[in-house]
């Protein structure tokens, strides 16, 4: 939208950009203003640091987890809709609508307690496994309470991300051009070829920020994984926060959550920044 | 099976409340989040920085706690003032939708205005338009079909969204579901079903209008 | 169910930091057969909105407390296992149970009809109310105290606030003329204060934590008052799942633990701690 | 039918572009339409025009030649304020451009010079007509039905009647060029700037476009063509202009200048296209 | 040093394209490169190619003319497979290119012939000598440094050695039309198919690129060119084809086909293709 405000004159200019400064100052008196505020509230902060640190810990990993497994799910069924074979692109359809078009929280809920429970009937349960594995490590103290919440709330996010991420995925390879499969296929490249050495490093750089602001929502949306008592940096703050009797302290632990989900999430949105420019020295 | 019944008017009033929620908040969200895309692109940076601050934090942030700081710290501060009637449910859960929104939206807008060509505005500038009618006679009429997508997603995200009032006593779907669902717990499934069939009555059809304009604004081009 | 489970724990029990009770002289000794893992009480409750049931201590967040969590470690003493309890959202509490993810629930347990059919109810350790909590400065309410008679038709025509799935907003919902606001998760203390509602209507223990400073941390809010005796009278139970193969024995153990809870005095000693002892209790046979 | 008529007549009478009978070139007047005086342009550090003098009279046709990059389209955006001149004097019919005006008194001076780009820009999603008639209706503000009769007019002078309610995405590349020249006409510009107009355009569709320009020119239209069509330059303008690396090399009748063109750049510039074949 | 040469002299023993001395066209063989018979080609209900029967002999240059629409490209799409033929057969070097074939199969037949694009096609991702090389590392699975030799080889042969390390987003239009060829020639292919491959061109960068086109007719290459440079298609072709409406109306030895097209339908093409100005 460069358009929309052309080529203002400099007469105008220098009359606003004395508002510039009016803002600068503002801005660094906010800023001022804030770090008092955390300040006055110091010794409460100190106090609950460690279990925001600890929560966004869980955070951070099951969201990381999460979007690795999402980005696998993505990318499969987004070669699944491009398929030459009618069945495979029916199911991979049929993954995106059904999953796009139900709740996550049902979607959790089915995962704990439909065929988690079904798995545990049949013998498997992901916590005794990895208490187990880690007992022969000798750290099974590592594992949490709360590993089987974990570990269905991890499948389920990133079953239900990775159908967002096919969408993504699949119209990023579509806005490849069409000549760039037509002249590698006229080389003589096979399609596995073309794919991974062709389309899918240019439909990269189309699919960043999309793929970013997914994670950035997919950062947010763990914390639906409180269905499944797992506690991470939402909940922590809760509970943090619920017994608190003054209301201004507790406001302050709601707005310290809130600090450190901008922690986590803002430098994502800087690195696509940053990825897109790079990626674009070659275009 | 039973309370179902007796549950129906409630899931009903649920389903329309989320439904006002959403139709007040998404327009006020679209007219923010334009007047966002327009201050983050002005060359002055009081206009700009703002805007992008804005922008930048509301998208990193849980909807959640924006959501107690505008009902608890507004508040905290309208009380003072013998005001805080005007804080509630209601004024809280659309303004929270509609700021968080507002930051969405204004990337929407952003990445639609940069679809259209720069070639238009040059040549819509030659021919003596002033630039608010480049904008809104040319720039605006050809992103918008670019956009209704991403609008149409961001309205059924914020079907789902608006349950976030619950915590602050609105009575939305989500509201209405947990209410029936803790009084019936052992058998909650119809209530879940119910409620999936409400949220996707309200969402079908606006992505199934939303498509058929998408598809006629897109003809001419 | 959760055989391997079972076989798998008890297995590697000795990398659990298990702290074997110490039985006590003096006290009856109560068998623990009915635990899914010998010595060791697992309850299930949600400590995120728990205060002051089961919550993280505002003076040191590493720690557990509330009154369930005395309770739980009392009988787990008797019992000579280890508590732990195990985080659960209060949605899920049910299913979890059902599931055998625990021993048994307890927090704030009602016996209701729909539990009824897939759950057994320990006797009653707490006899509840529900307390309105009003502004100390509301003039409306200036002259009433908690031996006034107040009632729910008092509020007719005004916002009156609880938790979504209190057993509270069961009864407000039984009169239409009173506007009832339903908080998920953070109790609306702050809009009672601001104004933005008249009343709120919660369990007594939740009322003695918030208004009367119960807490380690608490001292009261000056700004709220209780009105009212308690209404709606009803009782805590533990809730054990019926298709637990050995749900028959661990109702009869955990009978036997508050039963003798009740008899030595440890009841009633927590709950004067904890600001929630009143004349109901004798109705339970705690004196 | 009368005010109709009454209407045409109006728009033929109207002194910017005469629509009325053709009058041969010779009457030209000395009226400048256009004038730059010691024009520069910088993108960053690069110096894109160096210190260009440059005058078009009325009636007269320019043809702007050069190599790739050496400044053409730059110097006719300046002058239409696509791109504000880093220094010197830009005038149109007398009025000073200056860059640092205010957008708003930019316009009626934007007005007086119609645009035409190579990739048409024409507006999509708007059809021929409208695309026409827009700018009359917003910047002239003359009544709807006036301007669906001027634009009608225009469609026809272009030959393009019958496509007046198709959209430009139905159009081939000849018949989208000749509604942007029809879309300039539309308000009636004291000259109209034409930057490769048919450069992208399918060889075979590049006649129907230099027609309806040749018409123009012979009309008494004031033009400045920028282009790759030295046979059009040739047979059409009435003066060419050489560029190269950003200043004007050299200016002239196009007889003389493509015979025995002076500068040595020049001649390498016409030996390269002119003959295809290296 | 020594292996550079030995490399060198391997690349131009391969009998594919001679790199070697210039051999003048008269030595052409009368081995059949492609063949089609019967050529039928429908989109949907459209009847784009009509029973088409065309052939190429080794070291020919075919002029492939006619106007927009015509089917030229799809013509020379479908001997590459890229567009499956509806009906009739297709030959490469005597082996019959069955659109039904597994893809696998396809590809040993597909880099017979090497592909130059209107619009180059060059991966934007690569930089130019990466874009050269792909193919052969992949396809041919020859090793990276003797790739790489033979790219610098092809690179220097269209004159662009100085660009090995640049992105395509940084060349103008001629030098990556220079590098597609180049990319073409990497595979040795048996015969080079160009679809216009100078209309994506300014008019000033069309000779560079007609100029690589000439030498490697000169060299003796098989070559299929569509194209609207009448100029090269009568000084460079051996044939000239000239197609309308789906089918081949005329064809013959460029100097007659010019002078005295016998279709009323050439004659019309030529007519208006050769005077640009109505
Ligand atoms: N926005 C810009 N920023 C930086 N450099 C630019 C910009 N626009 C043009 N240039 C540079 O200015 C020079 C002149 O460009 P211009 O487009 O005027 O040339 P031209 O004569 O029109 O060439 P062509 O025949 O290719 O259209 C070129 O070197 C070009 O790279
Ligand atoms: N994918 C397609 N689907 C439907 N019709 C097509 C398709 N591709 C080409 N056509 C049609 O086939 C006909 C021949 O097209 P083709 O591109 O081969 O013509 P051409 O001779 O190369 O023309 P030009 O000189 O404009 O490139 C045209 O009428 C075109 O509209
Ligand atoms: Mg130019
Ligand atoms: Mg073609």
């Amino acid at each position: 939208m460069h358009h929309a405000v052309p080529s203002s004159t400099s007469r105008r200019r220098s009359r606003l950009v004395i508002l510039d400064y009016i803002f600068y100052v503002a801005f660094a008196l906010a800023i001022c203003a804030f770090c008092y505020y955390i300040y006055t509230f110091r010794n409460t902060a100190l106090l609950i640091l460690p279990f925001l640190l600890q929560g966004a810990g869980v955070t951070i990993a099951i969201s990381l987890i999460s979007m690795i497994l999402a980005t696998i799910f993505g990318l499969l069924a987004a070669l699944g809709c491009l398929s030459r074979f009618k069945l495979v692109r029916l199911i991979a359809t049929l993954y995106v609508e059904l999953v796009r078009g139900t709740p996550l929280l049902v979607q959790l809920s089915m995962w704990y307690f439909g065929i988690g429970l079904f798995l545990a009937r049949l013998g498997f349960s992901p916590y005794a496994t990895a208490f187990q594995i880690m007992t022969v490590l000798q750290n099974n103290s590592l594992v949490p309470d709360m590993f089987n919440g974990i570990f269905y709330g991890i499948i389920a996010l990133s079953f239900n991300y990775g159908a967002y991420l096919t969408e993504i995925f699949r119209s990023g390879i579509l806005s490849v051009d069409k000549g760039q499969y037509e002249a590698a296929l006229s080389l003589g490249l096979n399609e596995g070829q073309v794919m991974r050495r062709i389309i899918i490093p240019q439909a990269i750089r189309i699919i960043i920020p999309p793929f970013t602001n997914n994670f950035i929502t997919l950062i947010q949306d763990s914390s639906l994984l409180a269905t499944l008592s797992v506690i991470e940096l939402e909940q922590q703050t809760f509970a943090l926060a619920f017994p608190l009797l003054d209301s201004n302290t507790k406001l302050f632990v709601f707005v310290l959550g809130a600090l450190f989900y901008l922690i986590i999430c803002y430098p994502l949105s800087r690195l696509t920044r940053y990825l897109e420019t790079r990626m674009a020295v070659a275009y | 099976m039973q309370w179902l019944l007796e549950a129906f008017p409630a899931f009903l009033v649920g389903a329309r409340n989320t439904l006002i929620y959403c139709v007040v908040s998404f327009p006020i969200a679209l007219v923010l989040g334009l007047l966002l895309a327009l201050m983050s692109n002005s060359p002055f940076v009081w206009l700009k920085t703002p805007a992008r601050v804005f922008i930048e934090v509301v998208r990193s942030t849980p909807i959640l706690a924006q959501m107690f700081l505008l009902y608890y710290g507004v508040g905290a501060v309208l009380v003072q003032f013998n005001l805080s009637s005007i804080d509630n449910a209601w004024s809280a859960g659309i303004a929270t939708l509609a700021l968080n929104y507002a930051a969405y939206e204004a990337e929407v807008f952003r990445a639609g205005f940069l679809s259209v060509e720069k070639g238009q505005t040059e040549a819509a500038l030659s021919l003596g338009l002033t630039p608010w009618q480049n904008f809104f006679r040319i720039v605006l009429p050809q992103a918008i079909p670019f956009m209704i997508p991403p609008f149409v997603n961001d309205f059924i995200y914020m079907l789902k969204d608006s349950a976030i009032v619950s915590v602050i006593a609105g009575t939305e779907l989500t509201a209405v579901l947990s209410f029936w669902v803790s009084r019936h717990g052992s058998n909650s499934l119809p209530g879940y079903v119910l409620a999936i069939a409400l949220y996707l009555i309200l969402s079908l059809p606006t992505s199934y209008v939303a498509r058929f304009f998408e598809q006629r604004l897109r003809a001419a081009l | 169910a959760g055989g391997t489970l079972e076989l798998l724990l008890a297995a590697c029990g000795g990398n659990i930091a298990t702290t074997p009770g110490s039985s006590t002289p003096g006290t009856a000794k109560i068998p623990d057969t009915g635990l899914m893992v010998p010595g060791q009480l697992q309850w299930g409750a949600d400590y995120v909105d728990g205060a002051p049931y089961v919550f993280k201590d505002p003076t040191n967040p590493n720690n557990l407390i509330g009154f369930e969590v005395e309770i739980a470690a009392a009988m787990a003493k008797l019992m000579s296992a280890a508590p732990k309890m195990i985080e659960t959202d209060y949605g899920k509490l049910e299913p979890a149970l059902l599931a055998n993810q625990f021993d048994f629930v307890m927090n704030g347990w009602e016996v209701t009809p729909d539990r009824q059919k897939t759950e057994l109810f320990s006797d009653p350790y707490y006899r509840y109310g529900q307390q309105f909590v009003v502004r100390s400065d509301d003039s409306r309410y200036a002259n009433l105290s908690t031996s006034s008679n107040v009632q729910l038709k008092d509020f007719e025509g005004l916002k009156v606030g609880t938790g979504t799935g209190f057993k509270a907003a069961d009864y407000l919902a039984t009169d239409a003329k009173v506007i009832t606001r339903l908080y998920d998760g953070n109790l609306p203390m702050d809009d009672v204060k601001q104004k933005k509602i008249d009343a709120m209507l919660v369990d007594v223990p939740i009322a003695a934590y918030y208004v009367l400073g119960a807490g380690p941390a608490g001292k009261p809010d000056t700004a709220l008052k209780p009105i009212g005796k308690p209404l709606y009278l009803d009782n805590y139970v533990v809730g054990i799942n019926k298709a637990n193969p050995h749900a028959q024995e661990l109702l009869k153990e955990v009978n036997q633990a508050i039963a003798e809870l009740k008899k030595n005095g440890a009841l009633k000693k927590i709950y004067q701690e904890w600001s929630m002892w009143n004349d109901q209790q004798a109705e339970i046979g705690i004196s | 039918m009368n005010s109709e008529q009454d209407r045409t007549a109006n728009a033929s009478s109207h002194p910017h572009i005469s629509t009325g009978l053709p009058q041969p070139p010779d009457l030209v007047e000395s009226e400048i339409i256009i004038q730059t005086k010691g024009l520069n342009k910088y993108f960053g550090d690069k110096h894109v025009l160096k210190d260009i003098n440059f005058a078009v009279r009325k009636q007269e046709v320019v043809a702007l030649i050069g190599p790739s990059g050496s400044g053409k389209s730059t110097l006719i955006r300046c002058l239409n304020a696509l791109e504000q001149a880093s220094s010197g004097e830009i005038y149109i019919q007398g009025q000073k451009l200056d860059p640092y005006l205010p957008v708003k008194q930019l316009i009626p001076i934007r007005r007086e010079l119609g645009m035409v780009f190579q990739n048409f820009n024409l507006f999509p999603h708007m059809t021929v007509l409208q695309n026409v008639i827009e700018a009359p209706l917003l910047v002239r503000k003359i009544p709807r039905d006036q301007a669906v009769a001027l634009g009608e007019k225009l469609l026809a002078k272009v030959g393009l009647s019958e496509k007046r309610d198709v959209y430009p995405s139905r159009l081939s590349g000849g018949q989208k060029q000749r509604v942007a020249i029809a879309r300039a006409l539309a308000m009636q510009p004291r000259a109209l700037l034409f930057d490769e107009p048919t450069s992208a355009l399918d060889p075979e569709l590049v006649g129907e476009v230099l027609k309806v320009m040749k018409d123009l020119a012979y009309e008494g239209s004031t033009m400045v063509v920028v282009t790759h069509e030295m046979q059009f330059a040739r047979d059409v303008s009435d003066r060419v202009v050489f560029m190269s690396d950003g200043m004007i090399v050299e200016e002239g009748d196009p007889e003389e200048l493509f015979k025995q063109p002076k500068n040595k750049r020049t001649q390498l510039f016409l030996e390269r296209i002119l003959s295809v074949l290296p």
